[in-house]
């Protein structure tokens, strides 16, 4: 059951993923693609995490970690740029 | 194990702890203390070299298995007579250059001395290792030293000549990554030896993937050693750098060269089946290009050191064709041209910027300018240069000049090859009669330019004119080792060391 | 997999080729940038594609080829170096020289404005 | 594993699915950035959330180990994800998105965009 | 008598001058004359050797790989050589002591004076071809020096030049013959080689090597067309001319003619070659002779027109006629020496050589006249001189030709053509400068040169009448010795008698005389007719054409080499794809097939993956956008990675991916926000793309075959011995830092030398802020937003924690000092991002660069670690401990190497960060909202 | 700003305690990594010590506790809030802006406010006043004004307040 329920997890964040990408191209604003780039990188950590999951290895783990870290860096360093273009002034 | 055991490593990790102990206290930031330790190292560093090759005269190829890990699994340096040529002219150079740039180019940016101890580290390890993927590392190093050295001293000239350097560079980098992946997706190993060994064996279906990741490999190599069409960042790279760092550049083009030999000379040599020698129909047309665009740029440079860059070029465009034609003779001639201009190529880009030092607003342009106040040194030294560069007597470019004529007379390719070589001679004398003339006796009103040159820019030229005419006295001895090198490439002794 | 994944190596690799030609500074970093994440899964590729087969010895029954991927991580690590120092240089060359274009051509930039060249000082 | 684990490390993950699915969709369907905002902030964050759990629950079983390393990321999300939504929203009020939104919060945009008190008046100012 | 020491003194006496130039001039000249005396002295003291007809050759060994060995022989040729080089050469030592004046560099010019001495000695001298080649170039070489000697003045400069590419050009032309002649006869000994005239004659390669070897004879003896080099050499100083000129350099040319006269002579094509050059070099250059107004200008014309002479006479392939030839170069080198010193008097007394205002110096210098105008006589070829014997064989000779069938009666009246001329040009020589009424306005008063330089002159004039009326007594056992070894065979008679009765040969001289002394009596009429021809000047000519090539190569060059990267990157990548796309087209794809059908998640990767890409692309106008999908690719990628068994490449090319677009957002402010995109042609956008599609075609075409075949690698041995030889169980970490651990130290080396490297691209920049964004709008006011400066400051323990134990279980699981060092650098950029560069400068004091030091320096000592247990560099060492509460636990060399790592990561990035960061602590100015 | 600066052993007991806590949930509850965990909970703070500031202690654990189990709880209703909104009919939404006035001082106080604000049913968080006396805030559905802001203050701001004592 837990199989079945991963891959229809799965399949539910793809589609989510799909969605985001969607928003990534028509935008229309820079800020709403960042929100939908940010987005993806939850979704990932998801994705990370179910695959982990799937295959029963604890090994995705810091993956997902690392994306939690950095994606939420990297969001923020894009904002900054928005906000004063220089963004370690 | 002895010191001596480990000589093959020492060239590499030598300069590399001179680096860093450049950009550590108390080093760091001592301009004197950096010189002295910098000079130091490169001396240490042309002892050492000359006792690598006394160690391989006397014992044989030395090959150091680093981590202990035996070929083909781990990567090995394989220090051969040619490595150790190659070591020995590169530690000539660095010394020559360094001391040159001692006399204050060093303090016009930061962090000199370490940059150019990496770039030497760089340079030593692209020739002694053994390995694919570690040439590439080794790659990485003397580029990105070179990057950083090429910008020395600031300024537009060199900012738009390095954007040019870096990007083809760059490329050229992803390029190898692109052909390393290749071969070792047929070949399964990296160790030169065994990639060697296995290209003989490959199954048919196989045979056009190995072939174009060795092909691509030209095309890096290529790029390095300035082949045409990949020449065009040349002129204005040597031209726009420090003149130290320029004389050390004369020895990067024959990284790409000394590759092209260990590659595609040896991995994709005569026992290569199929694959033999595929590198040297593509090479001998280009290779024959590259000199007749190193005419054109030579004829057509208005300044000494857009000159000389282009003389790199000629002299990148004969060795090239003495590769393709690819006959023991040929390369062990070739061999010693390449020794010879390189450190010719060295001398002249230090005689440039020393030109450009007391010609004031003219610098090393063309044009009538100031007398220089003591023309007679600076004007014999570039007599001496360019003399060699040309191929007269009595300095060593008529021996590689001669050598390469004499090795290629029984080659089907030989009127080309003689023309070729012969006309871009002369071209080079037509030229540097004008180039010299004009810089040191053309002169505008009686005003003296009042600029004196620094004792140890002085030693610098001078240890590198010193090595022409002691080229020429112990012409027999260098010969000899330049034909024991390339028996050692054409023989597969290498590779039965490397796959040890 | 095998196809769809080499069609993506040489989806990236075009774009990134593309883009390396459309002379700016900017715009060549960014095909650089591109070119090496294609160049990374091509190098990760030549020792083969496998699922849950991580080279970590005792935590799957098989193991990936860890050759290409100890390659491919010195490969990112210099990828990186040089990514940083062609940004910077990118950045000098504005200053240096007012812009960034790399076709040869004069300057078309509206916002550049001349600046003295700069000497690199201690 | 027991059913009753894998009961709920299914429903936990179904849950989480289908919050980060509901953000996305939210994400596409909402009218302007404003309003996107609230969908990934808050329904992503939840999804992740409990799927975490749900790793969590099922490594925590199969190593026998009381395993919370799961935590730690739920812990880092929610810290940044009202941070990353706050640097969002700074950023698109500067870069003058398309707000919806009466007269009341036009005016309200005018003087967050200064960073100044709320007025009472109304303002003339047009936002673009 | 050691051979090598005739050409060994004078190389001493190179440095003599220079070091006795401070004694004064005559102590300067005395000293210089020592060396060559004592070489003269050798050379003399071989005599009687040399007429008995032995050749002693000494020979050393030098580089053998060059068949070039230091060898010298001293034969009947060489002999008359060195008699020549040396002995006029010491006259003209004197000569110069006076022809210079204090103010000039007496010393370097004697210097190279001997310099050229030594070069002709070891040319003459020389039994190896090649070391003949080394000292034919050295005289060039030397010569262009004494040219050039005047190097302020153009003429001189130019004069020089050109000789230089002249006579370097024959010598190339030269080299080239001598190597196939010496590959060909399989020995570059002289000796040999003379004795192998018929392989080479019969040789297919023939006309190659004569065209060569006279290439190189032509162009040093100033033959037509290559002759137009000498006069203008006249701008050297004229002691130089009257060495160089008469007696040695241009006679190397002819001596190359004699030299190899047994082996590529006595055929047909060296007749016509040689033979019709001659004869047109000697009409030529005794034409032109007559209209030169400069002294040394008409002596340069005689000069060429009696080298013409000589080389009619080599070519003619008899014996009498190479023997007349051995006589002529005697006897002209003898006259004309004279000649020129007798020019350099007369230039040095009066200011100027202008024949047109120097007239009637009888008066003023009578007994200077009298020598010059035997010595002229002698040139003209009147009897009771040398020059008149020699002449007369060469009519002789000149009757004994038939290879060019009925026309072969041309060639005498030719040859008589050019005796009447020599006999005008003498004519003018002696009537235009010592009678011909008063001076005209000259710069000096002319009067008789000092004693000494006199001296010289004397010497060779005596000689030519010497000569002239006891051949057989004076030259006749030289002329004998030279001879032979000119044939290399036995010698046929011949009589050296100044009568041998009326012949046609003196009837030929007698219509010479009277016709060369009408045509100077008609002079007026001749230059008048001569005047209407403009006058070429050869060294306009020549300097036009070098001109003009260089500005078609400059023209050429700025074509190609247009400052285009965008070009220079599409050659490097269009040449990359021929060579890697061509051997594709062999290519047979049938036999490799999928092996694993993808999934969904698959699928979804690639779909996004190639999305973002082309986004990427679509965007790059647009770069803020751009590097958003960029940023958007490489997580994709890391996941592909993590997918794909690769956690440790997914963890490293995400933390990778983040710095980087940093870095990019970093710059991005500086640079333009968007690139304009009307620049780019439509055709440039196919091409590119067509290109781009091309390569990325043979990327994915390889990537396929690579990922479908089997490969049998290396990686086994790593699986097995991971944990046994390299004591971790991540395979790939214990790859890094132990098998292949040599490549992460280069690895790390780059990334500090990055660094530093950014560091000097920093250093002093200033760069143009703009004050607003790229839709023009005020940038927002806060700097640091403030709930993300709190939440930094919480996150960082929580990172560095992290970054400690990625750090510390990366030789087992996924991990290492690389990831970690990343992780720690981006939590202190989030620091950076979220303070600014100010608040961070102030609180963090660590340099960045030592950090990298100490990070390089740890990787390497770790390495270097070994050697004290004698293993190679980098061989790694771990074991496991145990303590008590603690438990066991492993330690191994390799995590010290990471910890370099790991520092160095740290530093490397920081340093980058912090210095950019520096570049915006200028305020910028703050615009009204 | 003040900088902080802390020669104490353990500058922030409460950081280092939790620090240990992760370490050893990344890892295991093993003897050595007690005591390895234990190193880097001392020593990582101390490292940092430079870079922070000093920040408010919360006085009233207890009360910060019920605010965290609220907020997870509210969390979870804005989440089937958000459902509604999202799924339903998009044109009856009211979104607008809605400013708070501030009671609440001192900077972390302020970031989990906000941050709360952001989680929690149907707003977020946007701008400060540059006096951070009144805070901006979207609302996804505005139905009465007043009473979201009376609803703010009193449920997230009232805690916080305590908890910091201010
Ligand atoms: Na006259
Ligand atoms: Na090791």
């Amino acid at each position: 059951m837990l199989t079945i329920s991963i891959m229809i997890a799965c399949g539910m964040v793809l589609i989510a993923l799909i969605l985001n990408s969607w928003r990534l191209v028509v935008g229309p604003n820079t800020p709403d693609r960042i929100i939908a780039v940010d987005t993806m990188y939850i979704n990932s950590i998801a994705l990370i995490l179910l695959l982990g999951m799937y295959r029963g290895s604890p090994l995705y783990f810091e993956g997902a970690l690392l994306i939690a870290l950095l994606g939420f860096i990297s969001t923020s360093a894009f904002c900054k740029y928005l906000l004063r273009g220089d963004i370690v002034e | 194990m002895k010191l001596v055991d480990h000589i093959a490593v020492l060239p590499v990790l030598l300069p590399f702890l001179a680096a860093i102990l450049l950009i550590l206290p108390p080093l760091q930031g001592r301009i004197q203390w950096q010189r002295s330790f910098a000079i130091a190292a490169n001396l240490l560093l042309l002892i050492i070299s000359v006792w690598l090759l006394v160690t391989i005269n006397n014992q044989g190829i030395q090959v150091y298995a680093l981590g202990n890990w035996q070929a083909p699994f781990g990567i090995s340096l394989v220090a051969d007579t040619m490595a150790a040529l190659m070591l020995l002219l590169t530690s000539v150079l660095g010394l020559s250059a360094h001391l040159y740039a001692c006399a204050g180019d060093d303090a016009r940016g930061s962090f000199f001395h370490p940059l150019f101890m990496f770039q030497l580290m760089g340079i030593n390890g692209a020739f002694l290792t053994g390995d694919a993927f570690n040439m590439f590392v080794f790659f990485e190093i003397l580029l990105i030293a070179s990057y950083a050295l090429m910008i020395h001293g600031g300024g537009k000239q060199r900012t738009q000549a390095n954007i040019h350097y870096v990007f083809l560079n760059l490329i050229g980098s992803t390029l190898f990554l692109f052909a390393l992946g290749t071969l070792y997706g047929t070949l399964g190993t990296l160790n030169f030896a065994d990639m060697a060994d296995r290209v003989a064996y490959l199954p048919t279906e196989q045979l056009p993937l190995a072939k174009a990741g060795g092909l691509l490999l030209l095309a890096i190599f290529g790029l390095k050693a300035a082949l045409l069409p990949l020449q065009f960042w040349l002129p204005r790279t040597y031209s726009a750098a420090t003149p130290a760092v320029a004389a050390l550049f004369a020895i990067m083009t024959k990284v790409g060269i000394y590759s092209i030999w260990r590659i595609h000379g040896v991995i994709f040599g005569e026992q290569a089946g199929e694959l033999a020698n595929m590198a040297q129909a593509w090479l001998w047309p280009l290779a024959f290009l590259t000199l007749a665009m190193g005419c054109i740029g030579v004829l057509a440079s208005q300044s000494l050191r857009l000159l000389v860059a282009n003389l790199v070029i000629i002299s990148v465009g004969t060795l090239l064709m003495a590769v393709a034609i690819n006959t023991e003779q040929t390369t062990a001639a070739a061999l010693y041209y390449l020794i010879h201009s390189t450190l010719v190529a060295a001398a002249l880009f230090l005689i440039a910027g020393i030109v450009q030092q007391l010609r004031g607003k003219a610098e090393d342009r063309f044009v009538t300018a100031r007398k220089i106040a003591k023309p007679a040194f600076i004007g014999t030294c570039f007599f001496i240069a360019a003399l060699t560069v040309i191929g007269m007597p009595p300095f060593s470019g008529f021996v590689g000049k001669a050598l390469l004529l004499k090795s290629t007379i029984d080659q089907p390719q030989m009127a080309w090859f003689w023309g070729a070589i012969l006309i871009a001679g002369l071209i080079s004398l037509v030229t540097l009669a004008r180039a010299g003339t004009t810089l040191f006796w053309r002169s505008q009103g009686n005003q003296v330019t009042s600029e004196s040159t620094p004792a140890l820019q002085i030693v610098g030229v001078v240890i590198l004119l010193a090595c022409f005419p002691l080229l020429v006295a112990f012409g027999g001895p260098v010969t000899e080792l330049t034909q024991q090198a390339a028996a050692q490439l054409y023989q597969g002794i290498t590779l039965t060391a490397g796959a040890m | 997999m095998e196809a769809l994944y080499a069609a993506c190596v040489g989806l990236m690799t075009t774009c990134g080729i593309f883009m390396m030609l459309r002379g700016h500074t900017f715009t060549l970093v960014m095909g650089l940038l591109m070119c090496s994440y294609a160049v990374n899964l091509f190098l990760f590729g030549s020792g083969g594609l496998t699922l849950d087969a991580p080279a970590i010895l005792g935590q799957a029954k098989q193991h990936a080829d860890p050759l290409p991927q100890a390659l491919v991580l010195t490969a990112i690590v210099i990828g990186f170096a040089m990514t940083a120092f062609a940004v910077i240089l990118a950045m000098r060359g504005r200053a240096d020289l007012g812009n960034d274009h790399v076709d040869g051509e004069e300057p078309m930039d509206p916002l550049a404005k001349p600046s003295v060249p700069t000497q690199e000082t201690k | 594993m027991p059913f009753w684990i894998e009961v709920i490390a299914s429903a936990l993950l179904l849950l989480g699915a289908f919050f980060m699915l509901l953000g996305s969709i939210g994400l596409v369907r909402l009218p302007d950035f404003f309003t996107r905002l609230h969908a990934p902030t808050k329904a992503t964050t939840l999804g992740i959330g409990a799927t975490l759990l749900a790793s969590l629950l099922m490594f925590t079983y199969q190593t026998g180990e009381f395993g919370i390393k799961e935590l730690l990321i739920t812990m880092f999300l929610f810290i940044t994800a009202p941070v990353a939504a706050h640097l969002l929203a700074k950023a698109a009020l500067h870069h003058r998105v398309t707000v919806l939104g009466d007269e009341k919060t036009q005016q309200r945009i005018v003087q967050a965009r200064k960073q100044a008190p709320p007025v009472d008046e109304p303002l003339d100012t047009k936002v673009d | 008598m050691s051979l090598f020491l005739i050409p060994l003194l004078p190389l001493i006496g190179i440095l003599v001058p220079l070091f006795t130039e401070r004694l004064g001039r005559n102590a300067c000249a005395t000293a210089t004359a020592v060396l060559p005396a004592c070489s003269l002295a050798l050379v003399l003291m071989a005599a009687p050797n040399v007429f008995d007809g032995v050749v002693i050759q000494q020979q050393l060994g030098w580089i053998p790989a060059l068949n070039l060995d230091l060898s010298f022989h001293l034969d009947g040729l060489g002999f008359l050589f060195s008699l020549l080089i040396l002995g006029i050469g010491l006259l003209v030592i004197l000569y110069a002591r006076y022809y210079l004046s204090e103010k000039e560099a007496v010393g370097r010019f004697y210097s190279y004076l001997i310099m050229f001495m030594t070069a002709m000695l070891g040319v003459v001298l020389s039994s190896n071809l090649i070391q003949l080649w080394f000292f034919w170039e050295l005289t060039s070489v030397s010569s262009f020096l004494l040219i050039s000697f005047w190097g302020h003045n153009t003429d001189a400069r130019k004069g020089a030049r050109m000789a230089l590419a002249i006579t370097g050009a024959g010598g190339l032309a030269l080299l080239a013959g001598l190597l196939l002649i010496g590959n060909l006869v399989g020995s570059y000994d002289l000796r040999a080689v003379l004795d192998s005239g018929d392989i080479i004659r019969n040789s297919s390669l023939y006309p190659v090597i004569l065209l060569l070897v006279l290439g190189g004879a032509f162009t040093k003896s100033a033959q037509f067309p290559f002759h137009f080099w000498l006069p203008h050499a006249m701008a050297a100083p004229t002691p130089v001319s009257a060495y160089l000129h008469s007696a040695t350099m241009v006679k190397a040319g002819v001596f190359l003619l004699a030299r190899f006269y047994p082996v590529l002579a006595d055929t047909e094509l060296w007749f016509l070659i040689v033979t019709l050059t001659g004869l047109s070099t000697l009409l030529m250059g005794a034409y032109i002779a007559l209209f030169k107004h400069d002294l040394k200008g008409l002596l340069a014309y005689s000069t060429i027109s009696h080298l013409g002479l000589i080389t009619l006479l080599f070519g003619l392939n008899t014996e009498l006629a190479a023997i007349a030839a051995v006589f002529h170069i005697i006897n002209h080198a003898v006259f004309k020496a004279s000649l020129f010193m007798a020019a350099g008097i007369i230039d040095h007394e009066c200011g100027t050589r202008d024949m047109r205002v120097i007239n009637g110096l009888w008066k003023y210098m009578p007994i200077t006249a009298t020598l010059a105008m035997v010595a002229a006589a002698s040139m003209a070829g009147i009897p009771l001189l040398n020059g008149f014997l020699s002449k007369e064989m060469f009519f002789a000779e000149t009757l004994h030709q038939s290879t060019l069938g009925a026309l072969s009666w041309l060639i005498p009246v030719l040859a008589t053509v050019g005796g009447a001329l020599a006999v005008a040009y003498s004519l003018r020589f002696i009537h235009d400068v010592f009678f011909n009424g008063e001076p005209k306005e000259i710069p000096k008063k002319p009067h008789e040169p000092p004693r000494y330089m006199r001296v010289p002159v004397e010497i060779l004039v005596a000689i030519c009448l010497l000569v002239g009326i006891f051949p057989q007594w004076t030259v006749g056992p030289l002329l004998d010795a030279a001879s032979m070894a000119v044939l290399n065979a036995p010698l046929p008679k011949f009589d050296l008698a100044l009568w041998h009765g009326i012949n046609l040969p003196l009837m030929m001289s007698l219509v010479a005389v009277v016709a060369g002394s009408t045509l100077y009596y008609h002079r007026r009429n001749l230059f008048r007719f001569q005047a209407q021809f403009p006058e070429v000047d050869a060294k306009v000519v020549f300097h036009n054409v070098v001109n003009g090539i260089m500005l078609s190569a400059r023209k050429l060059n700025a074509k190609l080499e247009n400052g285009s990267l965008q070009r220079y990157a599409f050659l490097l990548l269009l040449f990359a794809l021929l060579l890697a796309g061509a051997p594709l087209l062999s290519l047979d794809l049938s036999s490799y097939a999928e092996t694993t059908p993808p999934d969904g998640v698959f699928i979804t990767g690639t779909i996004l993956l190639m999305l973002g890409s082309i986004m990427t692309v679509l965007w790059s106008h647009k770069r803020i956008v751009a590097l958003l999908m960029l940023s958007l690719v490489g997580v994709i990628v890391s996941v592909a990675f993590a997918y794909l068994s690769a956690p440790d490449l997914a963890l490293t090319q995400l933390s990778v991916e983040v710095v980087t677009i940093i870095l990019l957002l970093l710059a991005l402010f500086f640079l333009p926000q968007e690139s304009l995109m009307d620049r780019t042609k439509p055709s440039h956008i196919v091409r590119d793309l067509s290109l781009a599609t091309l390569i990325g075609s043979v990327v994915g075409t390889i990537s396929y075959a690579l990922l479908t075949q089997p490969l049998d690698s290396i990686s086994t041995f790593f699986l097995e011995n991971s944990k046994s030889g390299g004591g971790g169980t991540n395979v790939v970490n214990v790859i890094l830092v132990d098998f292949r651990g040599f490549d992460t130290m280069g690895e790390i080396a780059v990334l500090g030398i990055a660094a530093l490297g950014i560091y000097k691209l920093l250093a002093g920049m200033t760069l143009y802020m703009p004050s607003k964004d790229m839709a023009n709008r005020p940038w927002a006011k806060e700097k640091h937003p403030m709930i993300l400066s709190v939440v930094s400051q919480s996150l960082l323990p929580l990172s560095l924690l992290i970054s400690a134990y990625i750090f510390l279980r990366g030789h087992n699981l996924p991990g290492g000092g690389f990831i970690a060092g990343l992780v720690t650098a981006v939590a202190l950029i989030q620091q950076y991002l979220a303070h600014g560069v100010e608040w961070m400068s102030k609180r963090v004091k660590i340099s960045y660069h030592s950090m990298i030091g100490v990070g390089l320096l740890i990787a390497l000592l770790s390495g270097l670690g070994s050697w004290l247990f004698d293993r190679p560099f980098l061989t790694s060492w771990f074991d496991y401990f145990s303590l008590p509460v603690v438990g066991k636990f492993e330690l191994a060399s390799a995590m010290v190497f990471d910890l370099g790592v790991y520092l160095t990561v740290i530093g490397a990035t920081l340093l980058i960060l912090a210095h950019l960061g520096k570049l915006t602590t200028t305020e910028r100015l703050e615009e009204k909202y | 700003m003040k900088i902080h600066r802390s020669f104490a052993l353990l500058p922030t007991p409460f950081h280092s305690l939790l620090l240990w806590l992760v370490w050893l949930a990344l890892n295991d509850f093993s003897a050595g990594h007690m005591v390895l965990g234990a190193f880097l909970a001392i020593g990582i703070p101390l490292l940092v010590s430079p870079l922070s500031a000093d920040e408010p202690v919360a006085k009233k654990p207890l009360v910060a506790l019920r605010y965290f189990f609220m907020v997870l709880w509210d969390i979870v209703v804005s989440n089937i809030e958000m459902m509604k909104r999202v799924l339903g009919p998009i044109k009856r939404l009211k979104p607008g802006f809605i400013v708070v006035p501030l009671d609440l001082s001192g900077e972390l106080p302020l970031t989990i406010f906000t941050s709360t604000i952001s989680l929690t049913p149907g707003t977020v968080s946007v701008e400060f006043s540059e006096d951070k006396k009144w805070l901006y805030v979207h609302a996804l559905h505005i139905d009465d004004e007043q009473a979201m802001v009376a609803h703010i203050k009193q449920r997230y701001e009232q805690p916080l307040k305590e908890v910091f004592g201010c």
